[in-house]
């Protein structure tokens, strides 16, 4: 496909951005063009993020230039980018759960007549930018807080439709959208390209980047690697840029598919009846048996995360029961579910997980340091194992464990809250999204470190919206819809994402047809 | 003028209800001042006694408490002001509701007599001009003295400045080191009172101590100074409690100024009398006595009440 | 060979989520409007309480004098609100309220015109509000200790200024900002009353109501109390708004200074001790979140409202021994707090 | 990869509030030094104890430095306690009540300190229960124990400024060791017991995580609510000890003024230190040099005999221009890495 010359709107030469103690931009260049979707790649930690605020105004760099439609500017501040046409969806959800939807689509551009805002439009409007994104049955007068992590994210993205911007950048959007919603997204942005707008992507699926890319920088190390058309580079070329290593190594663990199924006890070790909470659950039944990885699949706002809260105590349960060990438990919280073994990760890193203003070895040891309670301080030489093994397990960069974990790269957070979990000996580990935000090697060593949790006889409760990682590690999958469970599969060659695909639609059309 | 039957409080029968705008827990003398006065008019002696202390010592609740005793048509009012000033409307008010007001203690500025019926009060300017002659007879060859004043701006603060003043600022042979808040508190007329003598090396001969308890604070702080209360630095008080009398009977204090609290009768008459019609001074001055001795203290100690 | 064990429950039409926020929908309920409410029913109640067991206090005079009474009070948890909702903290108004009236009854007497010394006294809160937002906006100190640090300031100059009483000229038209104007004479004093001040004070609030709610700048106040870094990059103007709030409490400590000199008629240092305090409350009680984001600028009336009508009822009972007055007036706003927090949370 | 220069060792130097306000202490006593060459001499009085203004200092900052640890806790949780003051009073009043109906023995003298001790940890525990359980905000919970505490010391005391006389007691508050004044001592050694508890225990990590982020701890299995207890608990009770302390220096307790408004005093000592008001991380070094700068700090006014009147605005004074050197814009000069991300203040 050829591309007729056209002059980048956005072009930025030898950023340079140092934090203390680390350098996250090394002289790194990055040119748009009006009307392509351009994907930055990298590992986790690479400087993607942060070359992205650097473009948005978030922070200032130390050296470089930015031009935007051939003037160099100067950004003091998200504002000012906005002004110069730069909409921009982070990371991070950044929403303000104490507003409504619409609000939140709207903020900063609400419609206004002469007597102020006008709150009729405002909703019309932010129905309709939702819609395009297959939310138009959202209430938008609704608080933002009642929505699931992947519905905000996609409100987000709504918010960035609104602007009408020449530049649109999307920093990993897909992260925990299921396959229906990134086919929306990129629908949404195939137009915006054909309008004009120039838009960077970021996303560690590398189908989605060969599907929807134009062109692609890499990153690595702070270091950029390379420009290149999409048709010049092939997979493995482009992982080994990234990387640094042979990607034929990384295929051979994520291709690898637990082969028999393993010998569970007759017995379940945890046991739940008739668990129900009100807006979120009707009354199910699940079984987990010691040595297992359950999948939960299901579509956005199936209810998935909402039936794993119920497990570790997270919401209280309005009926039903759980017997672990054949025993029944009372988990009031998260602290009871913590004693029992139970650990949850949860998908929202940001506002469940992380306690940014902590340490790496803090955040590590934490949950542990819950479960003893206060008195019975880990020793610091024993902290110092906790944290340096999750370092090394998950290869979590920088390697500093006194490090505020706030200042980690996304990827890199989620690796050491996955260490967190790990470090408290679990016997139930529910993991929602763990993979979020992971780049394609670590992921590799998260589903390894799943099935070797199972393979020690620990019960794995994975929930992904990537369907083919769930059908790749689970022994039985659950799927959900409309916060009920509709079936549950042994897994075999016959299960793939596209017969549980299948199940859910079926669903619709039985229900359809009552 | 307005009678005993007002149409207040409703189901006390034929009591006459009295509003008490007060000011509430302030110190020692406040509480024996407040406690007299709701011990005299008792449901005995045929009142209703409403009262109302200042939140905070804060002007602004006490208005709202007034205009509450006008709005539900008490008989009389009481009104012991933590501040002088402001209170033309309300008092005007009063007046339309045919309410008479009697001022406890605090008189009101500028001082429109027409406005309430009278005054009860000892006099600060008195009281505070008694302690600087007593100052002036007993350093004839002048002093450097130092003043533990209330909050700035209170205005009893400013009176008993302005009376102390009027006979000192006459005195060149007297040397003012400053003055400073202590709040009233003990403890900070301590913590104020080391500095000070650390600043003047000790050469301090006079204090005075706008109430009592500051003054107790000031004899700790020299004592905590190597120094002879009495002796080396002579201390004086306004206000006459048990324990400023106590002290001055051990000799910690050289001069109280009572500022006497218990008035509480001289209102009851001077409420019967306004009730009834009758006229009553404007201004009707409480004797206030004062001690320079620790034997006249001794001889007031055992019937003090307060 | 793939088992499917299909679930007794399975898919139920229409789904619950749905049919909850259906209801909610239906019933026309924002959880976010619950707090206050509750504040409005309580204030309510407190009403009638005070009614039934005290008398005189449903009548003209008692309520249009809680209105003129707390008016600058309204003003000064309006101004509070701002900051409040925006996640900041004002402490600095109730000295500022001393500083601007002491000098703007200085000025009247020096001659100024009152016109003149309503735009120096307003001024001056815009001053110290300014001051507050540059030092939190700019130099990043925390807004508790910045306006702490203003309300010695103002309270200090207030001191230098004068520590007597300073009253305004008889004659002075800044007197008939504060004249109470009778609506309806009812029998001795029971009359309807208003005066400048309230309608200054109604005026604030429905201005407050509308720039919250309809105003851009408004929405990033509650967006900044809900997350000051997502608002900040949402592009919102989150510098510029952070220094706006602190004017505007500053300013309307100013208003509230005009309302309440013009009512007494005289200025003192020792003014509004406290009154930050107590206006917090107001705030807090009204259903506003100290930590922002959620509140009403109608909360903070009520709030007022209901510290004042404490007040009141404390005084109507009149037999409150010494000591027990604070105990009291605590007991009141815990039995507050604590209904509506019940009621917020059955509803929820 | 790089090696730390010069220019950000001084970054980092000042980028610890602790430094700054070292340096605030060290300024006000050269300013009083200037002014009396001789003011920070120590002497040994006749009585055969050391006098001098130093001495003077560390015995008005011990009750400070106590109420500022606890309320640094706090603070960390992203609380506040506003009762510390009440705390105080209440310690002092149950101290002096219990001294004077004793026999002036030292068992009477360890009775009413346990007295006043059980009694303030009950005050706290009401706050924390009230916080945490209740889930009332803070500001709110311990403003109506603030009010209600005062009440009840005045309850206890029968409204008198109650005095008791015991040698021990006596000692401790002003006595002197090896030129140290004893209350100083037992505040350093109640900071060390803090610092232990806190830091040689999980306590201060699980109290920071809960501060910076109650959603994200309580996931991670923290019990917020019976840490939430247990600070307000040792809050009310380093509350109580700082009470009976500064009564059992004049040996009398003021039940209107003790300990009044000392709760700003501390909640700016926390500051001061380094400890932000919206929670997280805290420094109990930081608050107790908080609490020394404000005691110099009022020591100076009265030494360098500014009037009543102009000593708020001196305050203010000092306490904006150190705000402005602790300010991220000052800071940002001596570091090279200028940021613009929305911050959040952090400390070390
Ligand atoms: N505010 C900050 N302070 C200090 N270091 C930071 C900060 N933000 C990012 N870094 C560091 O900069 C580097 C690049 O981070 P960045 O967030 O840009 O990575 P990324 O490529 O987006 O990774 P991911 O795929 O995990 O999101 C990381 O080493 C990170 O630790
Ligand atoms: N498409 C949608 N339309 C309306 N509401 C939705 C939608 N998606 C999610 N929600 C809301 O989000 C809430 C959270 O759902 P939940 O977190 O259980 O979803 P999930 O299955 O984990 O999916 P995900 O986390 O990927 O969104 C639901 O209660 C629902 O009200
Ligand atoms: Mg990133
Ligand atoms: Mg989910």
């Amino acid at each position: 496909m050829a591309m007729e010359p056209r002059p980048p709107i956005v072009e930025m030469r030898g950023i340079t951005i140092e934090f203390p103690g680390v350098k996250a931009l090394d002289g790194v260049d990055l040119r748009l063009l009006p009307g392509e979707v351009h994907t930055l790649m990298g590992e986790n930690g690479a400087g993607k993020s942060t070359l992205i605020k650097a473009l948005t105004g978030v922070y200032r760099f130390q050296e470089g230039e930015l031009i935007v439609a051939g003037e160099p500017v100067r950004l003091d501040g998200t504002a000012s980018a906005q002004a110069a046409g730069i909409s921009t969806v982070y990371q991070e959800v950044n929403l303000c759960e104490n507003l409504s939807i619409g609000e939140n689509v709207m903020l900063g551009q609400e419609p206004r007549t002469r007597l102020g805002i006008d709150w009729r439009r405002l909703h019309a409007l932010a129905s309709e930018a939702l819609e395009a994104l297959g939310l138009g049955d959202l209430d938008t007068r609704q608080s933002l807080s009642t929505l699931s992590l992947a519905v905000q994210q996609l409100v987000a993205i709504s918010r960035a439709i609104v602007a009408n911007a020449k530049v649109l950048i999307l920093d990993e959007p897909t992260s925990s959208l299921d396959a229906n919603e990134v086919a929306r997204l990129f629908a949404v942005m195939r137009d915006l390209r054909d309008r004009g707008v120039a838009i960077l992507f970021v996303s560690h699926f590398l189908e989605q980047v060969y599907e929807i890319s134009d062109r692609l920088t890499v990153l690595r190390n702070g270091r950029h690697e390379g420009e290149f058309a999409i048709d010049e580079i092939d997979r493995s070329a482009l992982i080994s840029l990234m990387i640094g290593k042979d990607a034929d190594t990384l295929d051979a663990i994520a291709q690898k598919r637990e082969a028999a199924p393993r010998e569970v006890d007759a017995e379940p070790l945890l046991r739940a009846r008739g668990i129900a909470r009100r807006g979120a659950i009707v009354p199910t039944d699940l079984e987990l048996h010691a040595g297992e990885v359950l999948g939960f699949a299901g579509l956005l706002g199936s209810g998935r995360t909402e039936l794993a809260r119920l497990l570790y105590g997270a919401d209280r349960l309005d009926a039903g029961t759980i017997e672990l060990h054949g025993r029944p438990v009372a988990l009031t919280s998260p602290a009871a579910a913590l004693r029992h073994r139970i650990v949850f990760s949860s998908e929202n890193r940001r506002d469940e997980g992380i306690i940014r203003d902590l340490t790496v070895r803090e955040n590590v040891v934490l949950a542990v340091q819950a479960k003893r309670g206060w008195l019975r301080r880990i020793a610091t030489s024993q902290q110092r194992t906790l944290v340096d093994d999750c370092i090394a397990r998950f290869d979590v960069r920088p390697a500093q464990p006194e490090r505020r974990i706030g200042t980690l790269s996304g990827g890199n957070q989620q690796k050491v809250l996955l260490g967190r979990w790990l470090a408290t000996d679990p016997e139930i580990v529910i993991l929602d999204e763990p993979t979020r935000g992971i780049d394609v090697g670590a992921k590799a060593d998260i589903q390894a470190a799943v099935l070797e949790l199972a393979s020690r006889g620990v019960a794995v409760i994975f929930i992904s919206s990537e369907l083919d990682e769930v059908v790749r590690l689970s022994d039985r999958i659950v799927v959900l819809k409309d916060h009920a469970v509709i079936a549950t599969l042994e897994n075999g060659p016959d299960v793939t994402s596209e017969t549980i695909v299948a199940r859910i639609a079926d669903a619709d059309a039985q229900e359809e047809a009552a | 003028s307005g009678g005993g039957d007002g149409g207040g409080g409703g189901a006390e029968g034929d009591l006459v209800t009295v509003g008490f705008v007060a000011v509430g827990p302030e110190g020692a003398w406040r509480e024996a001042n407040e406690a007299n006065i709701q011990e005299t008019f008792t449901e005995d002696a045929g009142y209703d006694l409403r009262y109302a202390p200042a939140t905070n010592l804060d002007q602004q609740s006490q208005i709202d408490a007034f205009t509450s005793f006008v709005d539900e048509g008490v008989d009389v009012i009481l009104l012991s002001a933590t501040e002088g000033s402001g209170w033309e409307a309300s008092l005007e008010r009063a007046q339309e509701a045919e309410i008479p007001v009697i001022l406890i203690d605090r008189g009101i500025e500028p001082n429109d007599d027409s406005l309430y019926a009278t005054r009860i009060a000892p006099d600060n300017m008195v009281v505070s001009e008694s302690v600087a002659e007593w100052a002036v007879s007993a350093f004839p060859e002048g002093a450097n003295y130092f003043v533990l004043e209330g909050p700035a701006g209170v205005s009893v603060v400013n009176e008993r400045n302005e009376g102390f003043q009027s006979v000192i600022g006459e005195d060149d042979a007297f040397v003012s080191l400053g003055a400073q808040t202590a709040n009233w508190s003990t403890e900070e007329a301590r913590s104020v009172m080391e500095t000070v003598l650390q600043a003047n090396d000790n050469d301090v001969q006079f204090v005075f101590a706008q109430n009592d308890e500051m003054g107790l604070g000031a004899v700790q702080a020299v004592e905590a100074a190597g120094l002879t209360p009495g002796v080396d630095v002579q201390i004086a008080t306004i206000d006459g409690t048990r324990p400023a009398l106590e002290a001055l009977a051990a000799g910690q204090l050289s001069f109280v100024a009572e500022y006497n609290p218990l008035f509480g009768e001289t209102a009851l008459e001077a409420v019967e009398t306004v009730l009834d019609g009758g006229e009553v001074d404007s201004y009707i001055i409480v004797p206030s006595e004062t001690f320079d001795s620790p034997e006249a203290a001794e001889t007031a100690l055992p019937d003090r009440q307060f | 060979m793939t088992t499917t064990i299909e679930h007794a429950q399975a898919a139920p039409t229409p789904p619950w989520h749905r049919r909850a926020i259906e209801r909610a929908r239906r019933r026309g309920i924002d959880v976010r409007t619950l707090p206050t409410g509750a504040a409005g029913i309580i204030l309510a109640v407190m009403l009638v309480y005070g009614e039934i067991a005290y008398g005189q206090v449903l009548q003209a005079s008692t309520l249009s004098n809680l209105l003129i009474n707390n008016a600058h009070f309204v003003i000064l948890a309006v101004g509070l609100s701002f900051v409040i909702l925006a996640g900041g903290i004002d402490l600095s108004v109730g000295a500022v309220i001393a500083v601007s009236s002491v000098a703007g009854v200085m000025l009247v007497g020096a001659g100024w015109p009152t016109p003149l010394a309503i735009a120096a006294m307003i001024g001056i809160g815009t001053a110290f509000g300014t001051a507050s937002g540059v030092l939190v906006q700019h130099f990043g100190v925390q807004p508790f200790i910045a306006t702490l640090a203003m309300m010695f300031l103002a309270r200090g100059l207030a001191s230098m200024l004068s520590t007597t009483p300073q009253r305004l000229p008889d004659d002075s038209s800044f007197r008939l900002l504060g004249e109470p104007w009778k609506l309806i004479d009812g029998p001795r004093v029971n009359d309807l009353m208003a005066s400048a001040g309230l309608v200054v004070a109604v005026v604030v609030v429905v201005v407050a109501a509308i720039v919250l709610q309809r105003t851009r700048f408004g929405r990033t106040v509650y967006a900044i109390g809900g997350s000051e870094s997502s608002a900040a990059l949402m592009g919102l103007r989150v510098p510029r708004t952070k220094l706006a709030i602190y004017v505007i409490s500053g300013t309307l400590a100013g208003v509230a200074a005009v309302v309440y000199t013009a009512r007494l008629g005289t200025a003192q240092n020792i003014t509004g001790m406290g009154w930050e305090l107590t206006a917090i409350a107001a705030v807090v009680i009204g259903g506003t979140l100290l930590t922002g984001g959620y509140g009403y600028v109608v909360g903070s009336v009520i709030g007022a409202l209901v510290l004042g009508l404490m007040t009141v009822l404390i005084t109507r009972d009149g037999g409150v021994p010494p000591e027990m007055t604070t105990i009291i007036t605590g007991g009141i706003l815990f039995v507050f707090v604590m209904l509506q927090r019940a009621v917020v949370r059955r509803r929820r | 990869m790089t090696a730390t220069t010069t220019r950000e060792r001084l970054g980092a130097l000042a980028s610890t509030p602790l430094v700054w306000g070292l340096v605030a202490i060290v300024v006000l006593l050269a300013i009083n030094s200037l002014r009396d060459p001789g003011y920070l001499g120590v002497e040994l009085a006749e009585s055969g104890r050391l006098t001098g203004n130093p001495i003077d200092i560390l015995r008005t900052a011990a009750p400070l430095l106590m109420i500022a640890l606890g309320m640094t806790l706090v603070v960390a949780t992203g609380g506040i306690d506003l009762s510390v003051g009440s705390a105080m009073v209440i310690g002092g009043a149950v101290s002096m009540e219990m001294l004077q109906a004793g026999d002036g023995s030292v068992g009477s003298a360890m009775a009413a300190l346990g007295m006043a001790l059980l009694i303030t940890a009950v005050l706290g525990a009401i706050n924390g229960l009230l916080v945490a359980f209740v889930g009332l905000q803070p500001f709110i919970t311990t403003l109506v124990t603030m009010l209600a505490g005062r009440g009840l010391a005045k309850v206890i005391t029968e409204g008198q400024n109650t005095s008791a006389s015991n040698e021990a007691f006596r000692w401790i508050a002003n006595g002197t060791v090896l030129g140290a004044p004893v209350v100083f001592l037992i505040a350093l050694a109640i900071l060390v017991i803090v610092v232990v508890l806190v830091r040689t225990t999980a306590l201060g990590m699980l109290i920071e995580s809960i501060g910076i982020d109650p959603k994200a701890s309580r996931m991670a299995g923290i019990d917020r609510r019976s840490l939430l207890v247990a600070v307000y608990v040792i809050s009310g009770v380093l509350g109580g000890v700082a009470g009976v302390f500064a009564t059992g220096s004049v040996m009398t307790v003021d039940v209107s003024n003790t300990g009044l408004l000392l709760e700003l005093d501390a909640i700016l000592a926390v500051v001061v230190g380094g400890t932000a008001l919206t929670g997280g991380r805290f420094s109990l070094a930081g608050a107790a040099i908080g609490a020394l700068l404000i005691a110099t700090l009022d020591k100076t006014v009265v030494f360098l005999g500014v009037s009543s009147a102009a000593t708020p605005a001196f305050k203010a004074v000092v306490i904006v221009a150190l705000c402005l050197l602790q300010s991220a814009t000052i800071r940002e000069r001596l570091s090279r890495v200028r940021l613009r991300a929305p911050r959040r203040e952090v400390t070390a």
